[in-house]
């Protein structure tokens, strides 16, 4: 490996300064590569200088001006990463945007942003934007990469990237000091100057324009670098949209502090081969990313052989045994040592090579709970996955475990430079250099949000374990307390009851009540076929769930979960009192889930309110009566007498007396 | 020199014409034979698509056999039926072992696969009967070995009697193999495998039981032509030659003409003779049985690519 | 398992049509070279020279030319055997008519007597197709071999009739001819083999690759993308016999040191034929993996009887071993009809998708 | 901003169009018949630069034929065809191809045992001119040329979304995926008039709608000029600038779409195949 010594000095404070910069100290090295035509079409770092130079020069002379803004639009691509910075070395701020967004919400997106400019794709692009020219008066010119199909179109405000930078060339050919004077311009930006505008896709209201500074990246990205050891040997695969900060702090930030190669792949029906094929050694991808890798590989090992499953799970067991402890660096048997050398070799090496991850260095998830065995699994093939906690207001990066301290329910340790706090709601806090500017024209948002003294609401509810780490238990706003002053988030009790695969949905009860108590779905396929081979006969849902041996199943999960809780010093106060299966699946046709297939709490909590009324007078069994949707759209109704028990609760675990305080 | 070749040779055909006979017969009797073996080979690739490369080795073995079998001591009236009953089996065997795993592969490796049965039919035949050469039982089996002598034009043409013989049975085979593919179901079957699979399978008999019986009609064609090849030139593996010389006749009468090849067995026949006779012994050294009739055949076949009995085919897309 | 291919990605369209793209293909075949060059040559015996590697190579390279035409181009010989008796003869002639010229050139240029041969009689595959052109080769067999018997011209009136490979040297070192060293006449083939299988392989994925391909997979069709026919055949044609025809001049002056025109009967191309097939056709690598079973088989089923110690008299042997080869050419087609390349690049995309099945 | 909106993709008046268009083929009087059955009698039609022409007619009506013709498959025993403004003489189906004239047919006509790539790359047979011998030792010229022309059809592969499969065996490809690389080794040819016989048959609705937005931006980003035959006429009446009716082996319409569909004889002979 090169060392890192040159890769972030702390002078240049904006990417076009780190662009130079980086011209100069690895002028030779590959800066980005995208699958095109068949091949990794690669650009240095002076080649991208040179590529961006001269379309922020184009940009320039279509009348670009300092403070305009720039929206970017389509799939990861070299010349739209460089837009950005060309875009940022006029003065400009660039606003990436989501390209499959709705028609309607990305024109609120561009008119509240106040675009003049847009870089875009290809057609499909640029007819989305031509359709919006109502809602978007300030969009002036659109520059376009792809130029396929818009040979027709009226050119007076429409350009293709090529020809932009064409001019771009021609001019500086014409004039010798235009190259200085473009540095000049960008050489008395400082670090506090707005980056770049992100819209948080917002799951209530309209999306909030992020607005983040030079600062807010740069040193959020070298922070990042550093606790990860990151150089400018590093390959990453820019593959996720571009309008996520997530993307922007990986591909952009990051790859510019450290110096090293973002590649885009072909396209998003051949990143499997484009990710095997470059091998990233510095990987993020959401859980869902993870989890589809792991289905596709289970599916197919099913398909394998009898004796290469066999020998599959056997080394599986090895690796869950000892392989995330060998990650971790910890002591293990000779034996076990030289089983897993032996399943590096046949399993976990030809499994992370078929995966393309075999040079990964580290690898990011978050975004949302990622399944615990999900997690280990690829912790035990000895890939140093890792979980974060970060927001776009903060320049991504809030918490991140740190080598070899890997907790399946933690998010990590505070970042580098980060402060956390734990609001008297459960709330958590932070205050960092990477805390954005402002919400774009929405004082009122900004303020709700940041403190006067830089502190900033999370939404997210959580507590800081004893380890420093930090656990993240709901979203704050449905975190509320039982009436005895515990801590209820359902979110998280629910959580650790669908890790079972029996159990499918779950809905937890307790805030301002005495105890909690919980509805739950069994997932038909799981139990059914437990059902199948333990010859229970069954001849609907209704009266699987209610079947004695499913219930006790069920309780023992329960029991489970509670034990769980127990240990957990915050937690250990909101375990399950009482739970009942529900008689019927819940279901979006009936309005109990929504179309994401996500609890309606509310809805549920009136529909069943006789059910909830039984779960709290102390009644063993309770007859109902619902209206339901059949699939044909007809309706009907189905009666039951749902079946209701007791749990016993355990002893909290030693830091009871903490948490109380 | 000119002369020599264009012109003197079709003058000593007139001025000797007792001669000129004589070599047309003999070479006529090749013919009948060439024709039987490809008669074999039209056969089998009417009905399997394959093209039989053991039919020549077919004749060996089945002669082989029929001697073989008769040096054991088992009389020739008893080894005939016993030798076309180890034809039968190795028309099952062929069938079962060979062409059943092997249908619906590209025509290359099933003609491969002809090639891998005419190399374990050698082996064997060897292993069992030895490799040496032997002599056909011809008067065990009661043929006559005579020869008659005509005199036509004043001159003189010998007509050996197991010529005759020979030819008289290839042409009682040829009609009987007629009669049972025209007037046969399994034969009208047989002829209706060659244009459709499907047509075949519908007059109820399987596919497989058309093809063993193929396989053995080739195989009792192969014990005619091994018996008075045989007989002409004793039995080894040399026989096997013959076998080749039916491949230009399939090239020209076409490889699934029945008439092709009895008209193109006996034109190569006499035409292989005649230019043996006047060109070939007394320019280019004799022996020139072994490629003419391919030439010939190629020469044909360039100005008329369907062969003497195809049809024009029109090419589509 | 073995072939990792994470992080092996291309750069330029030079890398990506690279011989080898795939770096443990690469590994692969250097380790193989270096078992032909290096490990071999110090280890093994005279008879092993003489009745394993040399044939094998030589066999090996007629069965690669005779590839060209029927796996890649489609179109089916059985004249293999003639066509490399034109090289033999013609390398016999030039080396007399020159005796001083280098054997190496000899049996190069001789390769260009065998392809205007090849050509000669590839022309009528511009009207005849299928088994009927095979037939048509098969008069080059008949014609050609009589002609290296009644041509008294070409075994220079030698009363035997047999050509015999008299005494060359390049740099001083005997190459051939009955005091040559085994282990020099196998470094010989050695070299040529490896020359003319580059070559091959540089053609075969090339724009005449292609056309060839393209013939054999669909002619019509490739007519109508603008593919000469004539051109795609005759080159096959063409490069077919060069590469055969070199393969016989090696088989006579580095192996066999005699030939008599039965030498190159019939039986010969039936040979290399099973060779070409066994080992698949469309394929580089399954002629050396054919020559190497079909080279190997005698000699390991000649070994058995004596190992087991059954006495078994030498021409019943003979014909066991005719007869195991027949079978096994059947039970080969069988079992993998597309030959043991096919075979082999099975293993191979196993160990690449390994441990998933596909 | 209300400047951009204007209509920028502007239709262009096609019937305006087609009236100056410049005249690419024409048939005169073309009659073929095998072994005295008529496949085509007397027909005449052109074709222009730059248009979509589309030959429809009932099964047996002798549009393949037509094609084979024009490509110089079949020869026609009368009538005349004049290509770009001359008379043609009789050509090979190959030389048909350096002359512009590229298509795909009705039942794909793939090299089955090669891969999407080698399949494109063969269209570009004609286009490619380097030595053996520099082949053989994949140098110089060889490698150059090999390389400039995996340019061009990688541009293909990139026109038709096809980057997914450029290594996969075509055999093994879905029956739409066939026809798209059928299409894209027809325009690796780069030709002036690209025949397409039925390029939607047999796929679903999805790939028809795939299959005539290449057919489209074809015409329109290479200005290639397209007859296609085809069945549904829905995908007629979008695409084609001019149609033209057989019926056994006759012309009974030429003209729009809208004409056509008006025709008579056409509504006849379409009822006439319905029973």
């Amino acid at each position: 490996m090169v060392g890192s010594a040159s890769a972030s000095p702390r002078g240049e404070d904006t990417f076009p300064k780190i662009l130079l910069h980086n011209a100069k100290a690895f002028g030779t090295r590959t800066a980005f590569r995208e699958k095109d035509y068949g091949i990794w079409q690669s650009w240095t770092w002076s080649e991208v200088l040179e590529e961006i130079r001269a379309f922020s020069i184009g940009l320039k002379s279509l009348g670009l001006e300092t403070g305009d803004k720039v929206a970017i639009v389509g799939a990861n691509r070299p010349r739209l990463y460089w837009s950005m910075v060309a875009a940022q070395a006029a003065g400009a701020v660039p606003v990436p945007v989501y390209s499959d967004s709705v028609a309607e919400e990305m024109a609120y997106v561009l008119g509240h942003a106040e675009v003049k400019f847009a870089v875009v794709e290809d057609q499909e692009q640029v007819d989305k934007l031509l359709s919006m020219s109502d809602e978007v008066p300030s969009l002036r010119d659109i520059i376009y990469d792809e130029e396929r199909g818009l040979r027709d179109y009226d050119h007076t405000h429409l350009h293709a990237y090529a020809s932009v930078q064409d001019k771009g060339r021609e001019l500086l050919k014409q004039d010798s000091s235009l190259a200085g004077n473009w540095e000049q311009g960008f050489s008395g930006g400082k670090g506090e100057d707005i980056a770049v505008m992100l819209y948080t896709s917002g799951t209530t209201g309209r999306p909030k324009g992020v607005m983040l500074s030079f600062d807010n990246l740069v040193i959020s990205a070298r922070n990042a670098n550093v606790f990860d050891h990151l150089d400018e040997t590093e390959e990453v695969l820019a593959y996720l949209p571009m309008a996520w900060i997530g993307d922007h702090v990986f591909s952009l930030a990051q790859a510019f502090t450290a110096g090293y190669c973002v590649n885009c792949p072909e396209g998003m029906d051949t990143i499997d081969v484009d990710r095997r094929e470059i091998a990233p050694t510095y990987f993020f991808a959401p859980p869902r990313v993870f989890e589809n890798l792991l289905t596709q590989i289970m599916v197919r090992m099913e398909d394998a052989g009898r004796t290469k499953r066999a020998m599959f799970d056997y080394f599986m067991g090895v690796a869950n045994k000892v392989g995330e402890r060998i990650l971790n660096g910890e002591e293990v048997g000779l034996k076990d040592k030289m089983l897993y050398s032996l399943g590096e070799i046949l399993v976990y090496g030809p499994l992370k090579n078929r995966m393309g991850l075999t040079r990964m260095k580290v690898g990011y998830t978050a975004g949302e709970a990622i399944g615990p065995e999900i997690f280990q699994f690829y912790r035990s093939l000895g890939l140093n996955l890792k979980q974060l906690y970060g927001q776009t207001e903060a320049s991504v990066y809030i918490t991140l475990q740190p080598d070899g301290e890997i907790f399946g329910d933690t998010v990590g340790k505070p970042a580098p430079d980060v402060e956390l706090k734990i609001a008297d709601n459960g709330e958590v806090m932070y205050r960092s250099p990477g805390v954005f500017v402002g919400y774009f024209k929405n004082d009122e948002a900004t303020e709700k949000t940041k403190t006067t003294d830089g502190w900033v609401h999370t939404g997210d509810a959580g507590i800081i374990a004893e380890n420093g780490h930090l656990k993240i238990i709901d979203r704050a706003k449905d975190v509320g307390k039982l009436t005895d002053g515990a801590l209820f988030a359902p979110k998280y009790i629910e959580n650790k009851l669908k890790f079972f695969p029996n159990i499918k949905e779950a809905v937890a009860f307790g805030h301002e009540r005495d105890v909690v108590a919980v509805f739950l779905n069994i997932d038909l396929t799981a139990v059914g076929s437990w059902a199948e081979r333990n010859n229970v006969n069954y001849a609907s849902y209704q009266e699987l769930a209610a079947h004695p041996d499913v219930y006790s199943m069920v309780e023992s999960h329960v029991d489970q979960v509670n034990k769980d809780l127990s240990q957990e010093p915050m937690m250990a106060g909101a375990q399950i009192k009482r739970f009942l299966i529900l008689h019927k699946e819940l279901d979006a046709d009936d309005g109990e889930l929504t179309r994401t297939q996500k609890v309606r709490r509310t809805f549920i909590a009136e529909r069943y309110d006789p059910l909830i009324e039984a779960l709290y007078d102390g009644s063993t069994s309770k007859h109902v009566r619902t209206e339901v949707t059949f699939e044909d759209g007809r309706k009907g109704a189905i009666e039951a007498t749902v079946e209701i028990r007791d749990m016993t609760t355990h002893d909290a675990g030693k830091g009871l007396q903490e948490a109380a305080e | 020199m000119l002369y020599d070749v264009l012109i003197d040779p079709f003058v000593q055909m007139v001025a000797v014409p007792d001669f000129f006979l004589q070599v047309i017969w003999e070479g006529f009797v090749s013919g009948v034979l060439y024709a039987l073996i490809a008669l074999g080979f039209v056969l089998i690739y009417k009905s399997s698509r394959i093209f039989n490369f053991a039919q020549g080795i077919m004749v060996v073995f089945s002669a082989l056999t029929l001697v073989g079998l008769h040096s054991m001591g088992i009389p020739a009236i008893a080894a005939v039926p016993l030798t076309l009953l180890v034809m039968y089996l190795l028309a099952m065997s062929v069938e079962r072992v060979v062409l059943r795993p092997l249908v619906n592969q590209p025509d290359i490796i099933l003609f491969m696969a002809t090639i891998g049965i005419t190399l374990f039919l050698i082996g064997f035949g060897e292993l069992v009967f030895g490799g040496e050469n032997k002599v056909m039982i011809t008067e065990q089996l009661g043929i006559p070995t005579g020869a008659f002598e005509l005199e036509p034009f004043g001159g003189f043409v010998l007509i050996e009697q197991k010529d005759v013989t020979a030819v008289t049975m290839a042409i009682l085979l040829v009609v009987g193999l007629l009669l049972f593919l025209d007037r046969t179901k399994m034969g009208r079957a047989i002829r209706a495998l060659g244009d459709d699979h499907q047509a075949a399978l519908s007059v109820g008999i399987s596919l497989s039981t058309i093809w063993v019986l193929v396989w053995f009609i080739a195989g009792v064609i192969a014990l005619v032509t091994g018996i008075v090849w045989g007989a002409r030139a004793g039995v080894s593996f040399a026989l096997e030659v013959i076998a080749y010389k039916a491949l230009p006749v399939l090239m020209l009468g076409g490889l699934e003409s029945v008439s092709g090849a009895i008209v193109g067995g006996i034109a190569i026949g006499i035409l292989e003779k005649i230019f043996e006779i006047y060109w070939g012994q007394p320019f280019l050294g004799g022996n020139t049985e072994t490629w003419f009739p391919f030439i010939f055949a190629l020469l044909v076949l360039l100005f008329r690519p369907q062969g003497l009995f195809g049809e024009r085919i029109i090419e589509r897309i | 398992m073995i072939f990792r291919t994470a992080g092996q990605y291309k750069t330029s369209y030079e890398a990506d049509q690279a011989l080898f793209p795939v770096k443990q293909d690469f590994y692969l075949v250097l380790g193989i070279l270096l078992l032909g060059y290096v490990v071999f040559p110090l280890t093994a015996s005279e008879f092993t020279f003489k009745a394993l590697l040399v044939p094998v190579l030589i066999y090996a390279l007629a069965a690669l030319g005779l590839n060209i035409l029927t796996g890649y181009c489609g179109q089916l010989s059985l004249g293999t055997g003639a066509f490399m008796g034109v090289g033999a003869y013609a390398t016999y002639k030039l080396m007399t008519i020159v005796p001083e010229m280098n054997i190496f050139a000899a049996i190069f240029l001789s390769g260009f007597f065998s392809a205007a041969v090849g050509v000669a009689f590839g022309l009528p595959s511009l009207r005849i197709k299928g088994f009927y052109l095979a037939i048509a080769t098969l008069a080059a067999q008949f014609f050609l071999v009589w002609l290296f018997e009644k041509w008294a011209w070409l075994y220079n009136y030698n009363a035997s009739g047999a050509i015999e490979v008299a005494t060359s040297s390049v740099f001083g070192i005997t190459v051939t001819g009955p005091t040559a060293l085994p282990i020099v006449q196998y470094y010989c083939v050695l070299i040529v083999v490896t020359l003319v299988t580059w070559v091959a392989i540089n053609l075969t994925r090339g724009r005449y690759g292609r056309m060839w391909k393209a013939t054999r997979d669909m002619d019509i069709a490739a007519e109508l993308v603008g593919i000469k026919l004539m051109t795609a055949k005759l080159t096959a044609f063409a490069v077919s016999s060069y590469i055969v025809g070199v393969a016989g001049g090696l088989l006579v002056f580095f192996w066999k040191g005699a030939a008599e025109p039965n030498l190159f009967d019939i039986p010969l191309s039936f040979q290399i034929l099973f060779i070409a097939i066994i080992g698949g056709l469309g394929s580089i690598l399954g002629n050396f993996l054919g020559a190497i079973l079909i080279v190997a088989l005698p000699v390991i089923l000649n070994l058995i009887p004596s190992t087991l110690g059954i006495p078994v008299d030498s021409a019943t042997l003979e014909h066991l071993n005719v007869m195991i080869v027949g079978a096994l050419i059947i039970a080969f087609l069988i079992l993998e009809p597309h030959g043991l390349a096919r075979f082999y690049a099975i293993i191979r995309e196993k160990f690449i998708l390994w441990p998933f099945p596909y | 901003m209300n400047a951009l909106a204007t209509d920028m993709a502007t239709e262009p008046d096609a019937a305006a169009e087609t009236a100056s268009r410049e005249e690419l083929l024409r048939v005169d009087n073309v009659s073929l018949s095998f072994g005295g059955v008529k496949a085509i009698t007397d027909i005449s039609f052109d074709i222009l630069k730059g248009e979509i022409r589309a030959i429809i007619g009932p099964n047996g009506a002798g549009k393949t034929s037509m094609l084979n013709v024009i490509n110089g498959f079949y020869h026609p025993q009368q009538g005349t065809i004049t290509w770009q403004g001359k008379e043609r003489r009789k050509i090979k189906p190959h030389e048909a191809v350096s002359q512009g004239i590229a298509r795909t047919f009705q039942n794909v006509a793939l090299f089955k045992g090669m891969s999407t790539l080698d399949n494109i790359m063969a269209g570009r047979a004609t286009a490619m001119k380097a030595n053996i011998f520099f082949q053989m030792f994949w140098y110089g010229p060889a490698m150059r040329e090999e390389i400039e022309h995996r340019k061009k059809v990688e541009d293909i592969i990139d026109f038709l979304e096809i980057q997914a499969i450029r290594r996969t065996p075509v055999g093994k490809l879905p029956y739409g995926l066939q026809k798209r690389v059928e299409l894209a080794r027809a325009l690796a040819m780069e030709p002036d008039l690209l025949l397409l016989d039925e390029p939607m048959a047999g796929m679903n609705l999805e790939e028809k709608e795939d299959m005539s937005r290449f057919i489209l931006d074809v015409n329109q980003e290479f200005g290639t000029t397209i007859a296609l035959i085809e069945h549904d006429m829905g995908v007629v009446m979008d695409l084609s600038d001019r149609v033209v009716v057989l019926d056994y082996g006759k012309k009974i319409a030429d003209g729009t779409p809208e004409e056509v569909q008006g025709n008579q004889d056409v509504i006849d002979a379409y009822l006439g195949v319905a029973h």
